[in-house]
């Protein structure tokens, strides 16, 4: 048998198909009441009423990839953080694990000195 | 400087330049040659220093076959001002533009090239700024005349 | 002669306010916590185990339906109504009394409206960006701790759950920038997601502080270890940065000003929702408005006490779900406060906001909060 | 057949759908988020498999932040995404073939061994530390404790990857 | 275009460089205040170029002028700075009484004075509730415009029209003032000085306008004389420069006042000297309530037949530096009518100092300008 | 463990989804599908220690703590191929494979 409550993430599960129903529903709605007149200027992209130059899959510029970068590394810290915070209350010396922890943010830490010195953190 | 200084200056400056103190402003009219020398002295000139591009506009005289491009400058230090008139030849008009002296006089020589035709040679970037580039004619001549308004203005 | 004493019967607005209080205390004693084991013993002897988590689970997606409609209903009209407070006018004032039935309006005349998809929008991907947006925030939805034993579920793992979940939004605006095939979708929609991404990190120290400090992930553990005094104050004060930043941090990952940059529409127009139109664009505005409230209830559940009373008040009785949206709503209201009187800022700002001054101090205050936390457990 | 054998084999499913359109689809953005639909799934399948925490965390790290990080990628380049050229080589065909090889021998082997008896005697080797304790709290116990120098160890290739990869992406022409 | 090195924001500093993309803002755009585009060319979301194009709303005012008989004029200065169309009307009719050689009677100078005044202040109360919108402040904008309904107001009561006054008229005014007249200017002065202040409190101190508006889009004072720039954008940058007192006209030299001067030529600077041209002319109807002599309002105008010759003739409205110049034939109607429009120049120097910003700060900037597009194009 | 799924069935999968990626691998002109392909690939690694974790030792966390140290792993691994894909636009302008022709020199 399962270590772990399975109903509860069920619920949790299920509220995803809740969400995406619910939309369903209301779209439903719409689908009855509204009008469709489609006609080729409508269909057109929005640029303020003017011809879009050029397509709007250009190429970004790489700082939206370095923010969402380091994004990652920090995110992954967390993660690891999770079960830190989670059990620090079960240690009945909280000192030593805590000192991991402090080397493991302080190393984390340096990165982003690191990366805010490099510049990787200034916006575009 | 009072008018008749800043006239006698101008004159000075640029002998063939037709000098009239009598109208509102003091006014030098000058030929096409000399034109762009007298602007340069007046901008750089520091008992001129006409640094301030009032306004700029022009003036179609289809009678005189000619398009005069009437310059109001101003002197922020002096607080003089002066009208300086070019003009262009109607068949063909062209003037050496002064935008690299006054920024200011960029879009205005921009606005007569397309309401009046007028050509600003060495202008950095003479488009139509009103109206569309497909535009046909310079609606700011007396001789323009457009099927949806003519005749009747209203 | 002199006037008839006045009759000692309460006037009629003060019964029907004491009428009123009874509606609202009769089911929030019936709610706490005995609903489910109530059906799951009715139904036990008719249905399978799983039949009844599924009736069990269509009852919660009804309810949740009708919150979820009936709590934008309410925050597009609060909305408007503190926008109006802060703007010296009346706000919706015609459709019903004092404006109230303005969202039934709204909600009309979205209904009607065309649903177009631009001609070169990447079509599939552009019609299922709103279903993400608000699976995303339903997901999230079901962890709120409405009052003890009120909740959808209560995961194990709730606090980190809902870190993970409400990342998943940034997701449906990526669809969204990209599919519309539009400049400022696409620029809207980036920012967005370099910001959503960004401002989730410091919530989550935050979140991880408030884990440490009260030695559960659960969210409604978290509310009970509350019971002898707000984390607010309990954590030191550790607890006032945390929300702090958690309130900030919180507004700038649900897009709302003053960090409302990927719908700026000073600069580009609408931002990732710029295409879309009618119902569909309103479950974007719908998942933005269940974001807020997600951001309200959470700071409230994190260090408000969620559904617990304060200390001296708790003699009054007052249910926890009054309490829960008492102080949900009060945080709304700061939130939208925030927006109606803060400029926007600018994105590199905003990046450093996030990365050079919030994201170092909630380390500092996850670590301040580990000592805290050390130190009192001798 | 029990719910969960039926969300497993729901999510199986649709895993491997996902994951056949990641590497099919001819728009990379839509791979994207094929993948995010693949990983999403396993997600649930490792719920089921008790690992709750690393469910939760594949949530986080995978769907919720390396794909961010692909779809960056992927509209820094974006044109690729736009083409309507194929998205395979021309070793898609060989590749394909030696894939479906190597999936049917794994498989004729997977079911050819005996899982049951090996389930049978399934170690009770119950971690001393995680004595009782939730999934989570449990990781964190033996990570902090046992697991220490490991930890750092992540830390430091954390380091090294956000140091490599902002000097890689950021060096201009080569 | 030359060089925008001088002007390049600090963010953009090294070589980043991917693909340049060129995004659209207008002419249909909710920052653009009416009917301008700008094609900005952009890297990243840093400004590589701006090339605004105006005339989308050009109907050859000065075309038209030919065509018609001078006092019937008047009306077309309206349509062009519509916020402020006191002072539009003025410039007009100044240069046909210089034309003229007519003496205008002492109380149609002061009653101008005082209605180009009241107009200044209800533009700028405008502009800074629409500044303000532009960066995100939404409730900023109806503190300007709850202050500038007053001012319509007695306009309206003055002359029929709350935006289009067509109230000047050569060789006077339309009417005389009303019998409320200085009692509600007298209200107006007085709401205005504590709504000045009450700006300053709400908008000048906050962290995120300061840094949305300090150091951003700076024109230098060669600049913004070189651009032709008037008003205060070109008294933002510094150069104390107003026609009221430089080039007096009117009953100006009788009033006190001062010429607030910014110091770096940035979009703070502007706000500011906006806001204190405001304190400033509240001083100016102060002064001119007082001295107010009785009168004729209006001079004994024969026939308008100014003599043949060229005249310039120029002013401050709101905007800056608005000049007419005319050449008369000696007929009933202009041969040749030109109106220098102190938005034109304004916006002329907008390509040159947006550069290197981003495009949040471009909105910024152009807000700062306070341009007026019917101004523009005429 | 799954009631009513044997370990080899979640194997099954875990084979599968590696052989995917593996197609997707070889086969992907783009390199951001490549590294689509490797991620999946890590994914079916990760899924083999869970499994073998809940099957064979269900009181044990010794193989979800290493997927906690894989996943890192993979998330680096991510940033630095990504990296390694946008430096190779900025040089080539292409992303295809093909293109990446660096040490041919």
């Amino acid at each position: 048998m399962s270590l772990i409550n399975l109903t509860a993430y069920g619920y949790a599960g299920f509220f995803f198909l809740a969400g995406i129903a619910f939309v369903v529903g209301g779209l439903a709605a719409a689908w009855v009441l509204r009008p469709s007149n489609p006609n080729p200027t409508k269909l057109d992209n929005y640029e303020c009423g003017e011809v879009p130059i050029g397509s709007a899959w250009v190429q970004f510029h790489v700082g939206y990839y370095l923010i969402a970068l380091v994004f990652v590394l920090f995110e992954v810290e967390v993660a690891f953080l999770f079960p830190f915070a989670g059990a620090f209350r079960l240690w009945a010396d909280p000192w030593g694990p805590m000192a991991a922890a402090g080397v493991f943010i302080g190393i984390l830490a340096l990165a982003d000195a690191w990366a805010w010195r490099k510049g990787a953190l200034e916006w575009l | 400087m009072e008018r008749a200084e800043l006239l006698a200056a101008v004159v000075a400056a640029c002998p063939t330049a037709a000098v009239d103190a009598a109208p509102q402003l003091p006014e030098a009219k000058v030929p096409r040659e000399a034109f762009r020398p007298l602007m340069e002295r007046l901008k750089a000139d520091p008992a001129l220093a006409f640094d301030y591009p009032m306004s700029m506009t022009a003036v179609d005289w289809p009678e005189a076959g000619a398009i005069t491009c009437v310059y109001h400058l101003a002197s922020m230090a002096h607080g003089h001002k002066i009208v300086v008139k070019c003009d262009a030849d109607r068949a063909r008009p062209e003037v050496p533009t002064v935008s690299d002296l006054w920024r200011g006089c960029e879009w205005f020589e921009r606005e007569v090239y397309d309401l009046f035709g007028v050509v600003f040679t060495d202008h950095p970037d003479l488009r139509r700024i009103m109206l569309t580039d497909d535009w046909v004619g310079y609606p700011l001549r007396k001789d323009y005349r457009d099927s949806r308004i003519a005749g009747k203005p209203y | 002669m002199t006037p008839a004493p006045l009759p000692l019967v309460p006037p009629p607005a003060f019964r029907l306010g004491a009428f009123l209080w009874k509606l609202v205390l009769t089911p929030g004693a019936a709610l706490s916590g005995t609903v489910a084991p109530a059906l799951r013993a009715a139904l036990g002897p008719h249905l399978p185990p799983a039949g009844v988590e599924a009736v069990l689970a269509l009852l919660c997606f009804v309810a949740m339906s009708g919150f979820v409609t009936v709590t934008a209903l309410v925050l597009t009209l609060a909305e408007r109504k503190v926008a109006a407070f802060f703007q010296n006018r009346k706000g919706p004032n015609r459709v019903g009394p004092w404006g109230l039935l303005q969202p039934i309006a709204d909600v009309v005349k979205l209904l009607q409206k065309e649903d177009t998809v631009p001609r070169a929008a990447d079509r599939p991907v552009f019609l299922l960006a709103p279903f993400m947006a608000m699976a995303a925030t339903y997901m999230v939805l079901a962890v709120l701790p409405f009052d003890r034993g009120l909740a959808v579920t209560d995961l194990d793992l709730g606090v980190l759950y809902i870190t993970a979940v409400s990342g998943l939004g940034v997701l449906s605006i990526l669809m969204a920038g990209w599919a519309s095939a539009n400049k400022y979708s696409l620029l809207g929609g980036l920012r967005s997601a370099a910001q959503i991404v960004s401002y989730e990190l410091s919530p989550a120290l935050v979140v991880l502080s408030v884990v440490l400090f009260s030695g559960t992930l659960s969210v409604q553990g978290i509310v009970e270890r509350q019971a002898a005094g707000w984390n607010l104050w309990a954590m030191g004060p550790m607890g006032v940065v945390g929300m702090l930043i958690y309130l900030t941090a919180g507004t700038a990952e649900i897009n709302r000003a003053p960090f409302d940059l990927p719908e700026a529409e000073s600069e580009l127009t609408a931002g990732y929702h710029t295409e879309y139109s009618g119902m569909r664009f309103s479950m974007f505005q719908l998942a933005e408005f269940m974001n807020m409230f997600v951001v309200a209830a959470l700071t409230a559940t994190l260090f408000l006490g969620g559904w617990q009373p304060l200390g001296p008040l708790a003699a009054l009785h007052i249910p926890g779900y009054l309490w829960f949206f008492g102080k949900s709503g009060a945080m709304v209201f700061v939130i939208m406060w925030f927006r109606w009187t803060f400029p926007r800022v600018r994105v590199d700002q905003l990046m450093t906001l996030e990365w050079k001054i919030l994201l170092p101090l909630s380390f500092l205050n996850l670590i301040g909060v580990a000592l805290w936390t050390a130190l009192g457990m001798k | 057949m029990t719910l969960p054998a039926l969300v497993f084999y729901a999510c199986a499913l649709g895993a491997l759908v996902c994951a056949l359109l990641v590497v099919s689809s001819r728009n990379v953005f839509h791979s994207a988020l094929f993948l995010a639909g693949a990983l999403a799934s396993l997600a649930v399948v490792y719920l089921l498999l008790d690992a709750e925490f690393l469910a939760v965390v594949q949530l986080l790290i995978y769907v919720g932040a390396v794909i961010v990080l692909v779809i960056f990628a992927v509209m820094l380049t974006a044109k690729v995404g736009l083409s309507a050229a194929p998205q395979t080589n021309r070793l898609a065909l060989p590749a394909g073939v030696g894939a479906a090889g190597l999936l049917v021998v794994l498989q004729r082997w997977l079911l050819a061994t005996p899982w049951a008896q090996a389930q049978a005697s399934a170690a009770a080797d119950r971690d001393p530390l995680a004595a009782g304790s939730p999934n989570l709290q449990a990781l964190g116990l033996s990570l902090f404790t046992r697991y220490v120098f490991p930890l750092e160890i992540t830390a430091l290739i954390l380091f090294a990857a956000l140091v490599g990869a902002v000097l890689i992406a950021r060096k201009d022409r080569p | 275009m030359d060089s925008p090195a001088p002007n390049r924001a600090p963010q953009a500093k090294d070589a980043l460089k991917t693909e340049e993309y060129f995004i659209n803002m207008g002419p249909q755009h909710p920052s653009t205040h009416g009917v301008l585009r700008l094609v900005m060319r952009l890297d990243g979301e840093t400004v590589l170029q701006v090339v605004p194009h105006l005339g989308y709303i050009h109907r050859s005012i000065e075309r038209m002028c030919e065509w018609d008989v001078y006092p019937q004029l008047v009306h077309f200065t309206d349509r062009m700075d519509y916020l402020s169309a006191m002072s539009t009307n003025w410039a007009y009719v100044q240069v046909v009484e210089k034309a003229l050689g007519l003496v205008v009677p002492e109380r149609a100078e002061y009653i101008r004075v005082m209605v180009a005044e009241l107009n200044r202040l209800s533009s700028h109360a405008m502009w800074f509730g629409a500044y303000c919108m532009d960066l995100g402040a939404a409730s900023a904008f109806f503190y300007g415009f709850r202050e500038r309904e007053l001012v319509v107001d007695l306009f309206e009561t003055l002359c029929g029209q709350r935006l289009t006054y067509n109230y000047m008229r050569i060789g006077g005014v339309s009417k005389d003032l009303t019998e409320d007249f200085a009692p509600r200017v007298r209200d107006i002065c007085e709401t205005f000085k504590r709504a000045v202040d009450e700006y300053e409190r709400l908008v000048s101190g906050n962290v995120i306008f300061r840094q949305r508006t300090e150091g951003i889009g700076i024109l230098s004072p060669e600049k913004a004389v070189g651009y032709g720039c008037g008003g205060p954008v070109l008294r933002g940058s510094g150069v104390r420069y107003d026609l009221r007192k430089d080039d007096p006209y009117s009953v100006y030299p009788r009033l006190k006042f001062d010429v607030p001067v910014g110091s770096r030529g940035d979009c703070f600077d502007r706000y500011r000297v906006r806001l204190e041209e405001m304190r400033q002319s509240v001083r100016i109807l102060e002064q001119a309530l007082e001295q107010l002599p009785g009168g004729a309002w209006m001079a004994d105008v024969k026939a308008v037949r100014p003599a043949k010759g060229e005249y310039y003739a120029r002013l401050e409205t709101a905007r800056g530096d608005m000049g007419v110049y005319f050449v008369s034939q000696g007929g009933t109607k202009p041969y040749r009518m030109k109106f220098r429009t102190a938005c034109f120049s304004n916006l002329s120097c907008l390509p040159e100092i947006s550069v290197g910003w981003k495009i949040a700060d471009v909105v910024s900037i152009l807000g700062s300008l306070d341009v007026v597009i019917p101004d523009i194009d005429r | 463990m799954i009631p009513g799924i044997s370990l080899g069935q979640v194997l099954a999968l875990s084979a599968a989804l590696f052989c995917v990626g593996l197609y997707g691998v070889v086969t992907r002109r783009n390199a951001v599908g490549v590294l689509m392909g490797l991620e999946l690939m890590f994914n079916a690694a990760n899924l083999n220690f869970v499994a073998f974790n809940g099957y064979l030792h269900p009181l044990a966390l010794t193989g979800q703590t290493y997927v906690v140290f894989t996943i890192t792993i993979a998330a680096a691994e991510a940033t630095v191929g990504l990296a390694l894909v946008v430096s190779m636009f900025r040089a080539r302008r292409s992303v295809l494979l093909e293109h990446a022709d660096l040490l041919k020199g």
